[in-house]
């Protein structure tokens, strides 16, 4: 079985410091696959490595055997992959919903002539997608929402609204970038209880987060980076298990 | 040849030193606020237009600029105070257009009280030019090099030497750390308003002698301010000093060497390649976008 | 419902003011409208024509008015954009119902106003420039102004006086300026002269001494012509003295003003313009017919604006004047008799020139009224 | 639900066309509709504008050069090659489109006040051409448009037309071309924007990191709203030119820009209906300034700087949250 996501020998430097040095790591395809470290590790500057939104300065990214090195962050997308931010990116000038049917982009192709004249298919499409939508919003349980502003929700469901606005694309991997940060005991259970159901559909997904318990609830394959570098990479209870890990997170 | 393109060199030069100091202005209320202040070119009618009408009514020169500065001084504030101040939450465009009512709105004051004629002002000294090497230079363009020279050290200086300098910096860098370390940051965006009128006014003084001044000279130099500017890279001081002269040649060359009719094209198509490989300016802050 | 109740009301209301408007016919005033480039950039004519205007027309009807009627101005600024100028045509025609027209400041604005003025068939006097305004002929249009062709006529007949061949053109990229240079091309290649370097510089333009060292450097010009007009000329005219440049200058009727001396200063000295005899009334010959019209004009216009009196306020005074003849003349207001008279209108000796209009001309002046000045000692003189 | 939502659509249109409907009953002389058909054709420009400064966030301080574009494109084809009208707009739409997307995809890379520069050098260098280019253009004099004809009908303004054996006069025949341009202009516009590719371009001003991790081509729809945008200014460009007769230089200037961009940001950005209040507002000012002479110029400006800084969402976003919000307070009292 070939790796869903394959990083070799990454590198990233912002004048002249190295966020990222030297990562190489294997995603298999219905995995969660979480990438743990303390602040100002790279996490982040990998995940925008992978998706597209930075330009490694040295090294590899393969999706799907597929070198990616010259797709935009649209054409990844083409590709199945989708992802939440750390710091929220939902346009606040639409509602939950219309966020939502934006991640159906890709499906909802339709010709400049069907938009301007409104056509009926354009019409049966659209109620399609926002069917749809509703339903992906019950789903990740931000569903009394609907029609709301999107400048006028919770922190909690706007995080909420992201995920459902990754997995309308129909990904096959998402990343998903610290999405327990700033929610409580309860959201955050319910957080972890999405995840699985997420992974139960055959998604594979990638996890940037600071919550352990979360982490180690859940995850198949942990990747722990400090400075930049691996530190560790291996099933839960080995990176427990790890020395280095220990020394990082107990003695640092 | 040589003269010849000395020629349009200190053509060149001297009027690219105006806009570099119309070009300070707006980096200066840009870096403390963000705000594309399209009445920039008014400061400069006002400079002008004030101590003419002054010299007019018989004050002397030198008193008639400082309360022609004064007053330029006063109105940046009473801009910041009563148009930019009460619309902080507007979006980036709604700004400008404050801005542009503004200067619309000044502008028709002016016509009031002065009048539409154009004005002419003295030479500050001699009405003879000075020959170099074949070519003629303005005994004026001496004045307004080195009055720009003296304002741009004197910028410097403000900055990095006192404390409400630095209080604007830190403002602009960012204000809610400024405002935390205690520094009142309605007062210093006041300020920077009050400092970049002063500058507009004093180049509109010193270009008048070679320009004439109106009610409306506004308008095209505050334009062409906005222009230097957005080539040396918004928020540069150094990118607006060599904006504006960059745009001061490239105007006078073109206009010598390529073809009159089309100089304004060449130097608005400038802009476009500056722009195209450098998208925020020959000297403008380079920001790797957060996610 | 509503609606039919508004609309019969409305029905009521026009009968009525018909009634009205039959009964008062003797005492209605005679509309004059007027749209003129009062500010903006255009306002050093715009300002001069609107005072002429606002200033006779009270005159008149001091004196008793047209045909036993008052004039009424009404009267728009279009800020020298040439739509707005077309817009507040349309308002004066189909909004305020003018019976004629004296303005358009510009060749822009008058031009701009033209289709929509032809086709309401509208008697309309310009008071701007360029020759395509009357030529070729258009049946409701007149102008003041002489031509920018008799002017480039005029200064080129002039330096073919002082046996000059190779000419140095420099013009402003505004209307007058590049209709000026249009002109000037066409007239130096029938006189069988050369334009060896032109030469332009836009409106907003604060320094020329590029464009002039460009024609300093061209080989053979034996002497420069700026065409144009505002602050621009006054410019040129500095830097031509500070670049050193000594050949014959010459400026067009552009800038005959006394402002224009004012601020190109002792730069001017020397230069030639083809100008109105106002800028010169009490040089003008005793026997010369303009003289009395002239002096009368510029006596008349200081004493009430307390400022400089310039040609491009005669202008609307002309055609003011040529409108008044005409509605006397027909009798009436009816448009196409104004139109009528208008065109046959000859002998009018006004300040810009003597008029003889004729079905072919609807100017009605030839280069002749244009004297050429000089500048001396910071004065206007008469040359010829 | 879906009815609600049809019918919440289309609700502003149907207003629209009824006060276009009503409005002829107010309209006193020929003079006053020439007033609304220029607001109409405008206020059609300013709708495609609004799509890219509105909707996709995209700010230009130069379109007015692509109305001028389409203006001396018309003009230039019916007038010196003889064309007839509908041809000449349609090509003159591709052309200008064309132009628009050769400038667009570079200069869309740019963002906030860079962009506004250089859609401002764009504007300048088309009305510097078209000022200069004397043998084509008529240079700064301008030059006469013929009437529009459709169809073998000439539409002159002081024409006199018949119409399903109604009598109408050339203005009332303008003004129904005009309103129904207006209609397709919004029906469109609003098409557009309650769609796949309208949630596309609102989410490239929402958040472009958004658009782009969920497949949006955010460069590719910037451009195709600039695009669109510069088809609606060259269509309505083409318009004014035959209503005017005769167009200058300045219908591509940086002032008729600035008024573009002033009437979308001062009728509300974002909002369609907004504009076109914008649009109205700012034709109907100077015509009621008029009386004011002197003062015109600073009234103008202190009603817009007045405006902006009290209403910073322009007048009809900040005039119907007023309503609602009375609306609700009436709703809550009364229960």
């Amino acid at each position: 079985m070939t790796a869903l996501v394959e990083v070799k020998g990454l590198d990233k430097a912002f004048g002249g410091v190295h966020a990222v040095e030297g990562v190489s790591f294997a995603v298999e395809a219905g995995q969660v696959y979480s990438v743990i470290g303390p602040n100002g590790a790279g996490k982040t500057t990998l995940f925008n490595m992978i998706t597209g939104l930075y330009t490694p300065t040295k090294g590899e990214i393969l999706l799907n055997g597929e070198s990616t090195a010259k797709l935009e962050p649209n054409q990844l997308a083409e590709r199945g992959m989708c992802r939440t931010f750390q710091q929220m990116q939902i346009c606040m000038n639409m509602t939950a919903i219309e966020n939502v049917m934006l991640g159906r982009h890709l499906q909802l192709r339709s010709s400049l002539f069907t938009t301007l004249f409104r056509l009926p298919s354009l019409r049966r499409n659209e109620t399609d997608a926002r069917k749809r939508a509703a339903d992906l919003m019950e789903y990740v349980g931000c569903g009394e929402y609907l029609d709301t502003e999107a400048s006028a929700m919770s922190y909690g469901a706007l995080k909420r609204l992201e995920i459902a606005r990754a997995l309308a694309a129909e990904p096959k991997v998402i990343l998903l970038d610290e999405p327990a940060a700033g929610l409580n005991a309860t959201e955050t259970s319910a957080l972890e209880a999405l995840i699985r159901k997420i992974a139960d559909q055959g998604i594979t997904v990638m996890l940037v987060e600071h919550d352990m318990k979360l982490v180690m609830g859940i995850s198949d394959r942990l990747l722990v980076l400090n400075y930049g570098r691996v530190l560790a990479e291996g099933a839960p209870e080995e990176v427990r298990q790890n020395p280095d890990v220990i020394a990082a997170y107990l003695g640092g | 040849m040589l003269a010849e393109f000395l020629q349009y060199l200190f053509t060149g030069i001297t009027i690219g030193a105006t806009y570099a100091l119309i070009a300070l202005g707006f980096t200066l209320i840009y870096n403390a606020s963000h705000v594309i202040n399209f009445a920039q070119g008014e400061f400069l009618m006002i400079g002008g237009m004030a101590t003419v009408s002054l010299t007019a009514m018989g004050v002397p020169m030198v008193i008639a600029v400082v309360l022609a500065v004064i007053l330029a001084g006063v109105l940046g504030i009473a801009l910041q105070r009563f148009a930019i101040a009460p619309a902080k939450q507007a979006d980036v465009v709604t700004l400008i257009i404050i801005t542009i009512g503004a200067s619309i709105f000044i502008r028709g004051i002016a016509q009031v009280v002065w009048g539409k004629e154009y004005h002419v002002m003295q030479n500050f000294s001699t009405d003879q030019p000075i020959q170099v090497f074949g070519a003629v230079l303005n005994s004026q363009s001496l004045w307004v090099l080195g009055i720009g020279a003296v304002m741009v050290v004197a910028l410097v200086l403000f900055f990095t030497k006192t404390l409400i300098g630095k209080a604007i910096l830190a403002t602009s860098m960012n204000k809610e750390a400024a405002r935390l370390v205690g520094i009142r940051t309605q007062m210093v965006l006041m300020l920077a308003f009050m400092v970049s009128a002063l500058l507009g006014s004093v180049a509109g003084i010193v270009v008048a002698p070679i320009t004439f001044t109106s009610y409306d000279i506004g308008i095209i130099l505050g334009l062409k301010g906005f222009v230097a500017a957005a080539i040396g890279g918004l928020g540069s001081g150094v990118g607006a000093v060599v904006g504006g002269l960059a745009l001061g040649i490239v105007e006078a060359m073109a206009a010598g060497y390529i073809s009159s009719d089309y100089k304004d094209a060449v130097a608005f198509s400038m802009i476009l390649l500056v722009l195209f490989f450098m998208p925020r300016g020959l000297f403008g802050a380079k920001v790797v976008e957060r996610v | 419902m509503l609606k039919t109740m508004m609309r019969r009301a409305g029905q009521c209301a026009v009968v009525a003011a018909a009634c009205l408007m039959m009964s008062a016919q003797a005492a209605e005033p005679i509309k004059i409208g007027s749209f003129l480039s009062v500010t903006g950039p255009a306002s050093f004519l715009g300002d001069p024509e609107l005072k002429t205007l606002e200033m006779y027309v009270e005159k008149i009807n001091e004196e008793g008015g047209v045909l036993g009627r008052q004039l009424e101005l009404i009267h728009y600024d279009d800020v020298g954009n040439a739509s707005s100028a077309r817009n507040f045509a349309s308002r004066l025609i189909r909004s305020d119902r003018v019976d004629i027209i004296v303005g358009g400041s510009t060749t822009g604005a008058t031009m701009a106003a033209v289709p929509l003025i032809e086709q309401a068939q509208v008697p309309f006097i310009s008071l701007a420039g360029a020759v395509v305004i009357t030529t070729p002929v258009k049946k409701w249009v007149f102008k003041t102004p002489q031509s920018d062709r008799m002017a480039a006529e005029r200064i080129l007949a002039d330096m073919k006086d002082r046996g000059i061949t190779k000419i140095g053109l420099i013009s402003g990229t505004g209307g007058f300026g590049s209709s000026g240079r249009t002109q000037t091309l066409e007239v130096a290649e029938q006189m069988g002269m050369d334009v060896v370097a032109d030469v332009t510089y836009s409106g907003s333009d604060t320094d020329m001494t590029a464009q002039l060292t460009n024609i300093r450097n061209t080989k053979g010009v034996e002497a420069v012509l700026n065409f144009g007009f505002g602050q621009g000329p006054a410019i040129v005219t500095r830097n031509y003295v500070q670049l050193g440049m000594e050949l014959p200058f010459y400026q067009s009727h552009g800038v005959a003003s006394d402002s224009f001396l004012e601020l190109a200063g002792s730069s001017a000295e020397g230069l030639r313009l083809p100008a109105s005899p106002l800028l010169v009334p009490d040089s003008l010959p005793q026997e010369d017919p303009q003289k009395e019209v002239v002096q009368n004009y510029k006596a008349e216009y200081e004493a009430r604006w307390d400022s400089k009196v310039s040609t491009f306020g005669a202008y609307a005074y002309d055609g003011l004047m040529l409108a008044v003849r005409a509605i006397e003349k027909a009798g009436s207001t009816d448009p196409e008799a104004v139109r009528g008279a208008l065109e046959n209108i000859q002998g009018y000796v006004g300040v810009t020139g003597e008029f003889n209009m004729s079905p072919d001309d609807h100017n009605g002046l030839d280069a002749d009224s244009f004297r050429i000045l000089e500048v001396q000692n910071g004065e206007w003189k008469l040359i010829d | 639900m879906l009815n609600r939502f049809m019918q919440s659509r289309l609700r502003g249109l149907v207003i629209l066309a009824l006060i276009l409907i009503i409005l002829p009953a107010f309209l006193g002389n020929p003079f006053h509709y020439e007033l609304v058909i220029q607001m109409a054709i405008i206020a059609a420009t300013v709708v495609g504008l609004n799509l890219l400064v509105g909707f996709a966030g995209q700010i230009s301080l130069g379109h007015a050069g692509f109305f001028g574009l389409g203006a001396y494109f018309t003009g230039i084809a019916t007038g010196t090659y003889g064309w007839s009208s509908l041809p000449a707009l349609v090509v003159g739409a591709v052309v200008v489109g064309t132009i628009a997307w050769l400038v667009g995809r570079p200069i869309l890379r740019l963002k906030g006040h860079y962009l506004s520069m250089a859609t401002l050098a764009v504007g300048f260098i088309i009305a510097i051409i078209l000022n200069n280019e004397r043998a084509i253009t008529g240079g700064p004099d301008g030059m006469p448009v013929p009437a529009l004809d459709l169809f073998g009908w000439e539409l002159s303004t002081f024409g006199r037309y018949s119409l399903f054996g109604i009598e109408i006069s050339g203005v009332q025949a303008w003004y129904i071309l005009a309103s129904v341009v207006l209609l397709a202009a919004v029906w469109f516009a609003l098409n557009l924007i309650e769609s796949p590719i309208g949630r596309a371009l609102r989410s490239v001003h929402g958040s472009e990191v958004a658009a782009s991790v969920v497949g949006v081509d955010t460069a590719k729809y910037k451009s195709l709203v600039f695009v669109i945008s510069a088809i609606y200014a060259s269509v309505m460009g083409g318009l004014y030119a035959h209503f005017q007769g005769f167009i200058t230089p300045a219908v591509a200037s940086f002032e008729f820009s600035i008024l573009f961009i002033t009437m979308v940001v001062l009728g509300g950005m974002g909002s369609t209906f907004g504009v076109i209040l914008g649009a109205v507002v700012l034709k109907l000012l100077p015509q009621v300034l008029a009386d004011f002479q002197e003062l015109e110029t600073v009234m103008f400006g202190l009603i817009l700087m007045l405006t902006m800084i009290f209403m910073p969402k322009g007048l009809l976003p900040t005039l119907t949250a007023a309503v609602s919000k009375r609306m609700r307070k009436k709703a809550g009292g009364e229960a």
